[in-house]
């Protein structure tokens, strides 16, 4: 087993991390920034380096910073988490050259799953359904238009680097398609430093759902029952659940194949996430997240599988420990995403300090997060404070313990989305399961006696 | 600390362009420590007093508020070595501090001579020691000119982000 | 808050070009000393005065920080019935309380006249209302001599353990 | 369903039934004394009531003043929690004439449990295997010798209303008997205000082994996987695990089914748990607890039954719904009891404000607590500040959750027992598993540089 792990990162994930680390009887090094001097995940390691100033460029994207952090700490490994320097596949190669054993896949599959063209044409190979569209890259309008003239339109112009809807356009004709795959082009080429974009065709209603897998590289592949993420604003995810409601089996065992298919395929190692969106029956390949993802705790609460600890396991080259039954979901998992950010005032991001924090107990509840009374929320990361997960037999269940754990949750000094939860537990549609991406956009947030409440406009689903 | 508005004011008298003494007089400083003193002894939060131009604003300090801490106990992490070294800073001294995490070394290369030494004065920019990080030597300079009082850091040992490396007394 | 107005002024005078030090004198420290004072013996927060030119305000100390509470939003209960009503004791009226849960009688049996109404006095051990609980009849005494100022449960609304009855002015 | 349930208890088990209640749709009044007008189980239930004084005597054991806010809020049943009134026959006896539904069994069957004698007779009935010891009650010293040269020597003098190791003696040979049978019967006398005794054969390195229970009075009965509650101090339970270590599997379901006919043949209602003493592969009955117990959250990680909401189902006439699986147990479960007491001044009680208070989150930990941060533990009541429970798929990783959780759990402003069962956890027997009930009486708690642990006094086990 791996003796030391250096934990790239800060906040939730950092701290899910140093607990796996310490289950394991592994020592964990946390790195922070000066803004982070007060942080548990400094605190609940067994050891700590000051790698920079508060912001992430200059230390928790700082790669020479934290490289230099594992040697000086003597980590034979380094677990990235995700976001920051997760799918930095030139991090991962430079944990490679310097002999620190990088906790994810090889730079070459970083690398690969990075460039959506190229991911799309590895998925092809390995015979998991694509989204009709270009073959990787189009290199121009004209090849988009015969590209257009085969898929149909609605059709979408994606970034290949890309990500968060950015260097993106629906095109609704063939009239449209010159203008939008230029403005798509720049976009891209501004915010990736890349303006390679491809086709595809624009699906409707479509549900974001996902597959973790486990791989030992060439050796045993796991694929777990799906994740639902269709609860979405502005592409990112708020509420994740598992299993998906009213998934079809067949459906189910489809992804699970195809995304272990893909797995081996590449020569996968460790832990990823291959996602998929799904529409009348059919499911197709977006893409894949080669590292642990926000959401990975719905998967162990209906699996038993310690996501995390088999991360190690496998980084260590022991066999990953996987039972015969995670299969098959057993029980029902909600995430709540609780963000710093006032859904009352257009989801404006918080920080300040935690006055008072008590998170939710009792059974079938779980609490993710870094908060403290009297932590201060710095404003240079991401808004995530907590992740409130829900787990009971049956989704609906779930659901009424996630109102009564929502309730229970008391935060102040930040406004958070713990209300927008609530409000979305609240909503037909939403009870009854299998909602689109697009649930949100649809409905407003209204203000109903102090209590969030979410109203249909426009169009029915 | 005791604030007095009056103090203020004078900054933007004299800021104002306007630094006559005209009409303004010597500042009623007996007045302002007589209400300090008063506001002392007698244990209220503040007392403002206006007469016709002059204002005298007296402030007591804010409780210090426990900070809520995670208890020691818990934490199992080693001392930071970012925290300001207000001690030394307050003695009028000054804290050459590692720009980067790597190894820290007093020479330029082994075997010879390090840069300083306790005792010596240096000048702003002058190197002073290396931080190496990946492989790379990274000549650290002083950052104010002075007298080298202390050497804080291990040669050849771990330095973090921020950590006091020297303590210099400015000229 | 006065206290950047009064700095507004200052500046203003000074553009204004009158820095008169006419009224400067010396400052009323006795008459400062008092309200000092005054603010101490009373337990309130904040005394401003203010005649012609001369203004004075004092404040208190602020009190320790409010103990952490779990925030309002978060708590479904009702008003606790139990916390003590300062304001009505303040003003030097007595509270009785409720010695038990159950339904507040104001009369004997229905139909009878009320024990006690408004404005009457009453002897301490009077008995002043019934509360009923597990179908027995507790007749509750006034435990002290006085009039009635305030009768604050509704006749055969339930009552709490500890929730004020009646406003008594004590002779 | 009962449409509103008033929960006669405090601190963390009222929040669990007021959380089980929220999750059922059940409206939840909460009564509580002058001294807990800062509680979570009042702020967090629908309803409040003030029933008292400070002292439980004139507040939670005050059977007027529940009954007054059971018909003033218009409950229509009363959940007793555990202590206080829970196994009192005649409030339960009074609940049923005021028309007011009673979570538990009948009082008829209180009354008869709580007869030790009675009890041991009822299981003898039953086909459950009791110590050898006398029929019931013995009147005398000449009867206790008649049934003492049956059973043997070493044997016990219990008293029959006694519990808590009061009215207690331990007897070597017969010519200490007469002594020991007078001591016993004058402290229970003065102790319970009934003097009567019983004698029992004294078995050694026992282990204190129970199974829970639940049944519809005439419908189905349930009985759940054991658990192991032998990690005692003075008679009162500390730590509490699921399974029992090392439990052979006939024992395990031998257990199970003895605990279920005497459920069966009292007409039991409800949840309940049977005790047993476990020594040399035989078990013999103990007692039987006809009320939910502290340590009922084992069962539930185990089982994966909510056991709070099936006593509420049942209450209610509905058909509990316990799954096929649930008698044999899957995974590990530990529970820490996390007492205001300082186990490095003998276990002195504390009171006091927590001034500083976080409790452990991550996969497999679940915490059931009133506390927050600037609660006052108030000094009239027992000293359960937490339940924190640890659970995964084995007991060595359970255990090692265990460190992990226990060392993140921040409490500040009293002392705790949580330094107490960190040296638990490291004693090399514990690890090993299967220790008796004197465990802690045979070692001695040492301050190692700030850490305590436990070390071997006396003869081995």
């Amino acid at each position: 087993m791996i003796g030391k792990v250096l934990v790239a990162n800060r906040g939730e994930i950092a701290l899910r991390v140093i607990r796996a680390c310490r289950e394991l009887g592994i020592r964990s090094v946390a790195v922070y920034s000066t803004a982070d001097s007060d942080s548990l995940h400094r605190m609940l390691a067994d050891e700590a380096v000051c790698i920079g100033p508060p912001p992430a460029s200059g230390s928790y994207l700082n790669i020479p910073a934290i490289i230099s952090a594992a040697e000086l700490t003597g980590a034979d490994a380094i677990h990235p988490g995700y976001g920051f320097l997760a799918e930095n596949a030139r991090f991962a190669e430079i944990c490679e050259r310097v002999g620190v054993k990088f906790v994810g896949p090889s730079s070459r599959v970083i690398s690969m799953m990075g460039d959506k063209s190229a991911a799309r044409r590895a998925a092809r190979e390995a015979g998991v359904p694509v989204t009709p569209g270009s073959d990787g890259v189009c290199a121009n309008a004209a090849e988009a238009k015969r590209v257009g003239a085969e898929v149909g339109y609605p059709l979408v112009v994606k970034a290949s680097a890309g990500g968060g809807g950015k260097g993106m356009r629906v095109v609704e004709a063939e009239s449209k398609l010159d203008a939008a795959f230029t403005e798509a082009s720049r976009e891209a080429g501004a915010a990736f430093g890349d303006g390679s974009v491809y086709i595809e065709r624009y699906l409707q209603d479509l549900r974001h759902i996902e597959v973790q897998v486990l791989s030992e590289a060439g050796g045993k592949t796991a694929a777990f029952p799906e994740r639902d993420c269709s609860i979405q604003r502005r592409y990112q995810k708020l509420l994740e659940e598992s299993p998906a409601p009213g998934l079809p089996d067949d459906a189910r065992r489809g992804m699970m194949d195809a995304a272990a298919s893909l797995v081996d395929a590449l020569g996968y190692e460790g832990a990823g996430t291959v996602e998929f969106v799904y529409s009348g029956g059919e499911f197709f390949f977006i893409e894949m997240n080669t590292r642990l993802q926000v959401e990975h705790p719905v998967t162990e609460m209906v699996t038993g599988v310690d996501l995390v600890a088999e991360q190690l396991r496998i980084a260590s080259g022991e066999g990953m420990g996987v039972p015969e039954g995670a299969a098959v979901p057993d029980g029902h998992a909600i995430e709540f995403r609780i963000n710093a950010e006032d859904p009352r005032r257009n989801f404006l991001p918080q920080a300040g300090s935690v006055e008072f924090y008590n998170p939710p107990g009792g059974p079938g509840v779980r609490v993710d997060s870094h908060l403290y009374a009297g932590y201060k929320v710095p404003p240079h990361y991401d808004s995530l404070l907590a992740k409130l997960i829900v787990f009971a037999t049956d989704r609906e269940t779930a659901i009424r313990r996630g109102l009564r754990a929502l309730d229970e949750f008391a935060i102040a000094g930040v406004e958070t989305t713990l209300p927008l939860h609530l409000a979305i537990l609240e909503d037909e549609d939403f009870r009854r399961g299998g909602v689109s991406t697009s649930f949100l956009s649809r409905r407003e947030l209204r203000n109903d006696e102090g209590l969030l409440r979410l109203v249909s406009v426009g169009a029915p689903e | 600390m005791s604030e007095t508005r009056s103090e203020d004011n004078q900054d933007e008298a004299l800021v104002g362009g306007e630094p006559s003494g005209k009409g303004r007089g010597s500042l009623p400083l007996d007045d302002v420590s007589r209400i300090v003193d008063l506001l002392r002894e007698s244990g209220v939060g503040e007392i403002q007093v206006r007469q016709g131009e002059l204002e005298i604003s007296v402030k007591a300090k804010p409780e210090a508020p426990a900070p809520q801490r995670v208890p020691e106990v818990e934490a199992s992490s080693r001392e930071p070595a970012s925290q300001p070294e207000p001690q030394a800073e307050a003695n009028g001294l000054h804290a050459v501090r590692s720009p980067l995490v790597g190894t820290f070394y007093r020479a330029p290369a082994p075997g010879e001579e390090p840069y300083v030494e306790v005792g010596d004065t240096v000048m702003v920019g002058q190197p002073i020691c290396i931080v190496e990080a990946m492989k790379l030597m990274n000549e650290i300079p002083a950052d104010v000119s002075g007298e080298v009082v202390e050497i804080l850091a291990d040669n050849a040992g771990g330095v973090e982000y921020d950590q006091p490396l020297f303590r210099l007394r400015p000229e």
